[in-house]
């Protein structure tokens, strides 16, 4: 499952970069993420639980920040296993310097795997689409509150 | 004379039971202290298991073991049996017990937990920690073959299991011959037979009388017993399979063995309580046998007056990660495509190719709907090409009468050759165009068009090879009460053979129907047999029933003689009872007849053997073939793809028919199937192997609203090949759906150049290919 | 496939329920018609720690027409809609809704207001309350408050509801006298979640004009969608060829369908354009006979 | 970790006896009835609502007992297809017609059935076949294509009209 966009940051990709590298941020900003916790450089053990109502699964696993390229470009890795499934996600994120501000242009490759790729295939897409839309949400907004 | 019997719509013994919700399924079977197993199963489509933690799992709360390949006994731990080899299948792989360190598709059984109840198990098979470490997985055949693709069986360093090659004639000549040549490549794609019961055993072990008790929701009893006590080295007599009624079964339930099969009895003697295991339905979607994924790539000959000179079918078969079944499927297919048509020159040629996916076994059908869809799409573009009628263009390639016994020149399933024993091709063509109104059609397709309707009318024929050996066989035994009870080796799933093969015995022992009762599926009752597969039960054990009623009718004669001082000659069997032709008041009843060949005193003539009871066997020489023709009348929606069929109808020759309205009614149950397979029901994996598919949310089994009203004829040509003259009919009703139904949406927007190639259709492919053909109302293919 | 453990209570009062809604908050989740809760319990996707049963509620189980309204207790079931004389009445495209929910055994079970706050965005209940401007009606600790349809739904299976409020009636204000109707779906089977549905409300002038039109959809993205400027085209038109093809270009712009194994987002926009023609030509040929059934 | 799982004491009426157990409440209804009960006449299919197999009639109306939990069954009246046949010599004019009709095979899903025509026909005594297979579209059969289903229920309206 391809989700693409785009999100634009009022603030420069430099300012930007260090959002997207700051665990706090990053963990505050992931829907359901309960814990994230630093385990090397660039690595954490997460534990998230994700979905929509009540059909949330909690989900164990890791999250890389690969391919750094400052303060162009990075991919996350993501690896998250628990009872509805797997997930594995390969997203690049790409910022690029737009007027004032930074544009982010994402590009994930969401793999699910399990009972809920078999049961909930008419709605993943938009969900995944969406929860990846509020994890951008509340980057941004991770972004004013710092601003302010 | 005596009430006739064979041939009637005689109601049916075991519905009573039935109707009061008196079956027995294997779910219904309860027994004190019984455990229930749960399995943990793989998410991954590929994956090596680098660890197992099962401490957690054996912690919770009413769990009594649980057990990973590694606890298994060396005779569980390798591949299980292969059920079916074949010469040219090089790779013979089968699936394990419990996966032993790596996973080959999503769903793979890796733990099994026996708990106090469902409920607990499942919570525990939550517990069962499993490292896996995914590896890429083989998900389409045709990237299967491609150099670099990743195996699916490393150590055969390959992804074909077999290549098999059949030829008739000489194809290239024919080629060299024609006068038009094309090519064309067909996609049927991946299903599942679904019946309404899921699969499920129950065993027992009885440590006194030593013997193992198995109910298990089997079409092949037998063979599960026979394969069973092998594998625990035991007797056979020490192990009783019973198929009790059984929910449906369609094919996939001849496996052997389903792991669960063989968990649980091991399970049983091990903990010493009885077992239970009932697989869920969405464990059904991915943990037992699909079947129908192929790639047809077929080169034509042929002559400009439409006949047939030559065929070349080159085509993968898909058997998933395993291949326990063999090449029984591909065989049927490329056996099934000459259908009623005659193939001077035919090249046959097939790859088994492995993938991460389900395995595959027979679904009803087992190759012949990809023969005929096929065949009768071929037919259509010979149609067009030629500008010839469609059905000239059969008419001018098929079989004819006179030309019985038919060498087809291959070999079939049951490696005899493929010889049509008896039909009338030509007549039942004409009883299908009669039926469908055929001649009406142009103008009525015409009015329609003129008030924008799109409705088109599609028609396919199709021979079935039926009643395949080796044999079965069959006991027939009157209690001293009169009243005949039968046994035979053959399971059954709803085919009705308790009334059915009750007609048998009833006909040659002049007997009451419900005074015959009949026994199937149960080791215990009959030990013999093959099993209920191919359409086989009622031409193989209904001729084994009738040979051994035979056999109790001369022995009820030759006592009642005595009895009467009459002779045999001047005896007749009716209503019960022997009596003297013209003398009905000089009778005795079966019952005093039983009861005097089997004396508590007194001799027994030499030679002669107790009771009034025989048991026959009967070893078909070779395959009946069935055949028939479906047409139907569709309309289509363009602005929306949504499909509604107007008419169906059959025309069918299974030659003699035992109960007229029990074969209508699997004809009925087979279109609704093929009707499934043609516009509703696909298994959809992604690129990763996962089945995206696994609640009837996803997978439409067409309900009583998609399901039109069924008109049937049939035409009794009788099999030279057995005592009753019977061929089979479990498969026909689904054979070539498909095919026709694919014609009739092509005929209803005739002059678009519309031509399918992949089934099953649905409404968002169908509006797609519409809108890309131009078709008004269908909108346009912008996304 | 048995469902996980969980506690469950059966308040017999709303003021009960919402009390143990919100000790239990995020943990807790109502089971009312349990149709569409049920099989993601059997299936293990949902597990919530406690259920809060409210089919002991017996003072949620009516249907009432109040100001303008009708009001649709959270334990009104489906069947007791699609039976009601007076929804036959005064909101028939609801009872024609109604129909299309799965098979009569779901619609014994399931609630109209359950199928709501359960927002699916292919199910029928929630397309018709967007047609009719309806609203929730929620207690929570704070007391009781209506939320409008355009404020309830925020996507897929979500809505603005507190984790300790219970949706306990469902409000559609009775489409105006005279108003034609028409509920128009496409299926992969009958009783399956509609691909696109598309419901239309019609008043006409005398001279058989558009005056003012509605059109709502589901299974176009996460929630139900209103096409406005759709809408806003049709009043004082006509029901011609150019002016349905200009309205379903529009309704094709104001969705955003998803893909799935059943139906492209193309399709889904095409077909939605299609109902949306349909469903207007029905619902106007209603609104001439003068809206009734 | 699994929350602790309440028991509940219940009541239930099922074909005119009353049973009381105490249950966990996960359990299904489905499962209580053949399980706990041993009415196995109610069969299990998909356990997600979409095959019908377990239609029974909870105070008349067909539910499915695989969407419900035995729980919240206390204090109401279920009817199973046990429940159907007057006594052990004769069956209901709906299951006579289902035999006349050979509106069955494998049998599975025909208690599903009979429980969803049961309450049909005392709505609809006399549908038309349109309105038969709406009513039985909530019921998968997998052997009889409904051809026989239909007209069973057809058959079934005949018998129960001329019986009024």
């Amino acid at each position: 499952m391809q989700i693409q966009g785009s999100v634009t940051f009022d603030a420069p990709p430099e300012r930007v970069w260090e959002l997207f590298n700051d665990p706090e941020a990053l963990r505050r900003a992931t829907p359901g993420c309960e814990r994230l916790d630093k385990v090397g450089e660039d690595r954490y053990e997460a534990v998230m639980s994700v979905g929509v109502a009540a059909i949330k699964g909690t989900y164990k696993g890791t999250i890389e920040i690969r391919d750094k390229e400052p303060p162009h470009r990075y991919r996350l890795a993501i690896e998250g296993s628990g009872s509805p499934g797997f997930v594995n996600i390969d997203a690049s994120m790409e910022f690029v310097p737009a007027g004032g501000g930074t544009q982010v242009n994402y590009s994930w490759d969401v793999q699910v795997g399990g009972p809920v790729a078999g049961v909930g295939q008419r709605v993943l897409g938009g969900v995944g689409r969406w929860l990846i839309g509020e994890f951008f949400k509340k980057m941004q907004a991770e972004l004013r509150a710092d601003a302010s | 004379m005596a009430t006739r019997y064979f041939g009637q719509p005689i109601k049916r013994n075991e519905d009573p039971r039935l109707l009061r919700g008196r079956g027995l399924y294997v779910d219904d079977v309860q027994l004190p202290g019984m455990l229930h197993m749960a399995l943990v199963r793989s998410p991954y489509a590929r994956a090596r298991i680098r660890r197992i933690d099962t401490s957690k799992a054996l912690a919770a709360p009413g769990v009594v073991a649980v057990i990973t390949h590694a606890d298994l006994p060396a005779n569980l731990q390798g591949p299980l049996p292969p059920l079916i080899p074949h010469p040219t299948l090089k790779h013979h792989k089968t699936q394990f017990a419990l996966a032993p360190g790596q996973v080959r598709h999503a769903g793979e059984a890796v733990a099994a937990v026996v708990a106090e109840s469902r409920y607990a198990a499942e919570d525990a098979a939550e517990l069962v920690e499993v490292e896996y470490e995914p590896l890429p997985a083989v998900v389409d055949m045709e990237k299967a073959l491609e150099p670099g693709s990743p195996l699916v069986h490393e150590d055969i360093g390959t992804n074909v299991a077999a290549h098999y090659t059949q030829v008739v004639g000489d194809v290239e000549k024919a080629f060299a011959e024609a006068d038009l040549v094309f090519e064309e490549v067909f996609r049927p794609d991946r299903g599942q037979a679904q019946p309404m019961e899921t699969r499920g055993v129950v065993a027992v072990y009885d440590r006194n009388l030593e013997t193992l008790t198995i109910w298990d929701s089997t079409q092949a009893p037998i063979r599960i017993r026979s394969g069973l006590a092998e594998l625990y080295g035991m007797r056979a007599n020490q192990v009783r399979v019973i198929a009790p009624n059984v929910g449906g079964g369609f094919g996939p339930k001849i496996m052997m063995f389903y792991p669960e099969e063989v968990l649980v009895p091991w399970l049983a003697m091990k903990l010493g309580r009885p077992v239970k295991y009932i697989e869920d339905r969405r464990e059904h979607f991915f943990a037992t046998n699909q079947e129908r994924d192929q790639v047809h790539r077929v080169q034509v000959a042929v002559r400009k007056d439409g006949t047939i000179l030559g065929i070349k079918d080159v085509f993968l078969y898909d058997t998933g990660a395993y291949i326990p079944y063999g090449l029984i499927i591909p065989i049927v297919a490329s056996c099934t495509l000459p259908g009623p048509y005659k193939i001077p020159n035919y090249h046959a040629e097939f790859k088994a190719v492995f993938t991460n996916k389900t395995i595959c076994s027979p679904y009803r059908g087992a190759g012949r709907p990809h023969g005929v869809f096929v065949m009768e799409r071929i037919i259509n573009r010979i149609a067009e090409e030629l500008g010839i009628d469609r059905v000239e263009v059969r008419r001018r390639n098929l079989i004819q009468p006179d030309e019985f016994p038919y060498d087809v020149g291959l070999i079939y399933q049951d490696n005899a050759p493929l010889r049509y024993d008896s039909g009338n091709y030509p007549g039942l063509l004409d009883k299908l165009l009669k039926l469908i109104e055929y001649d009406q059609w142009p103008a009525r397709k015409e009015q329609y068009r003129k008030e924008g309707r799109y409705v088109g009318l599609g028609l396919a024929l199709y021979v079935e090879g039926t009643g395949v050996g080796p044999y079965e066989g069959a006991r027939v035994h009157v209690e001293p009460s009169g009243k005949v009870w039968v046994a035979t080796g053959v399971g059954t799933q709803g085919q009705s053979h308790q009334t059915t093969f009750a007609q048998i015995v009833a006909e040659e022992l002049g007997v009451r129907v419900e005074d015959v009762e009949v026994v199937t599926g149960d080791t215990g009752a009959f030990h013999w047999g093959t099993g209920t597969f191919a359409s086989r039960a009622a031409v193989v054990a209904g001729n084994a029933v009738a040979l051994a009623a035979r056999d109790v009718k001369a022995k009820a004669l030759e006592v009642a003689a005595n009895l009467l001082e009459a002779s045999v000659e001047d005896l007749e069997l009716a209503d019960g009872q022997v009596r003297v032709k013209g003398a009905p008041q000089r009778a005795v009843s079966l019952g005093q007849v039983a009861v005097a060949a089997n004396p508590l005193r007194g001799t027994i003539p030499p030679g002669q053997e107790p009771g009034l009871e025989a048991a026959r066997y009967f070893n078909p020489p070779q395959s009946a073939f069935s055949a028939g023709g479906h047409a139907a009348i569709i309309e289509v929606d363009p602005a929306t793809g949504m499909i509604k069929i107007l008419k169906y109808a059959v025309v069918h020759d299974c030659g003699r028919l035992i109960n007229p309205m029990v074969v209508e009614g699997q004809i009925h149950g087979g279109v609704a199937q093929g009707i499934g397979g043609s516009f509703y029901e696909r298994l959809v994996f992604d690129e990763n192997g996962q089945l995206l598919t696994t609640t009837f949310m996803d997978f439409l089994i067409p309900t009583a609203m998609e399901v039109p009203d069924i008109v049937i004829d049939h035409q009794e040509t009788p099999s030279p090949l057995n005592p009753l003259g019977v061929k089979g009919a479990g498969e026909a009703g689904v054979i070539p759906v498909p095919a026709l139904f694919v014609d009739a949406i092509e005929d209803a927007f005739s002059g678009y150049g519309l031509r399918f190639r992949e089934v099953p259709l649905d409404p968002n492919r169908l509006r797609q290919a519409l809108a890309e053909a131009g078709v008004p109302g269908a909108g346009s293919t912008a996304a | 496939m048995k469902p996980p453990r969980f506690r469950y209570f059966a308040p017999t009062s709303v003021d009960e329920a919402v009390e143990l809604l919100s000790t239990h908050a995020d943990a807790a989740k109502v089971l009312a018609g349990g149709q569409s809760l049920v099989p993601m319990l059997n299936l293990r996707l949902a597990r919530p720690e406690v259920l809060v049963d409210i089919n002991r509620i017996e003072s949620l189980s009516y249907l009432r027409v109040e100001d303008g309204h009708l009001a649709v207790g959270a334990l009104a079931r489906h069947r007791m809609v699609e039976k009601a004389p007076e929804v036959a009445a005064r909101v028939p495209v609801l009872q024609e809704a109604v129909r299309h929910v799965g098979h009569v055994q779901i619609r014994n079970r399931g609630t109209v207001t359950g199928s709501i706050v359960h927002a699916d965005p292919s199910a029928e209940m929630p397309a018709v309350l967007a047609l009719l401007d309806g609203s929730v009606r929620v207690v929570g600790p704070s007391g009781t408050r209506d939320i409008p349809w355009q404020e309830l739904f925020l996507t897929y299976f979500t809505t603005t509801l507190g984790p300790d409020e219970l949706a306990v009636e469902t409000r559609f204000p009775l489409p105006p006298a005279g108003a034609g109707w028409s509920f128009m779906e496409v299926a992969r089977r009958h009783g399956d979640f509609a691909l696109v549905a598309v419901a239309a409300l019609v008043t006409a002038d005398e001279t058989g004009r558009v005056k003012e039109a509605r059109l709502s959809l589901a299974g176009v993205g996460g929630t139900p969608v209103r096409p406005e400027r759709a809408e806003a085209l049709l009043a004082g038109q006509a029901l011609e060829d150019d002016v349905l093809a200009a309205v379903a270009d529009a309704v094709r712009e104001a969705i955003e369908p998803e893909s799935d194994i059943h139906a492209s987002a193309e399709y889904r926009r095409h077909v939605a354009g299609v109902l949306a023609g349909r469903a207007l030509r029905a619902a106007m040929e209603r609104a001439r006979r003068g809206g009734e059934g | 970790m699994l929350p602790e799982s309440s028991r509940h004491r219940i009541r239930v009426t099922v074909n005119g006896q009353v049973y009381e157990r105490e249950v966990e409440a996960r359990l299904l209804l489905s499962d209580f009835l053949r399980y706990e009960l041993g009415l196995t006449g109610t069969h299990v299919g998909c356990e997600h609502g979409v095959c019908g197999a377990c239609t029974v009639q909870l105070d008349g109306q067909p539910v499915r007992s695989c969407l419900m939990f035995a729980v919240q069954a206390d204090g109401r009246e279920i009817r199973t297809v046990e429940g159907l046949a007057p006594d052990e010599e004769r069956l209901h004019p709906i299951q006579e017609a289902f035999w006349e009709a050979h509106g069955l095979q494998c049998g599975f899903c025909t208690p599903g059935f009979l429980m969803t025509v049961e309450a049909f026909l005392r709505e609809n005594p006399d549908p038309t076949d349109e309105e038969i297979r709406e009513a039985i579209s909530g019921n998968l059969c997998r052997c009889t294509g409904y051809v026989n289903i239909i007209k069973a229920v057809r058959l079934a309206a005949e018998k129960l009209r001329a019986g009024r």
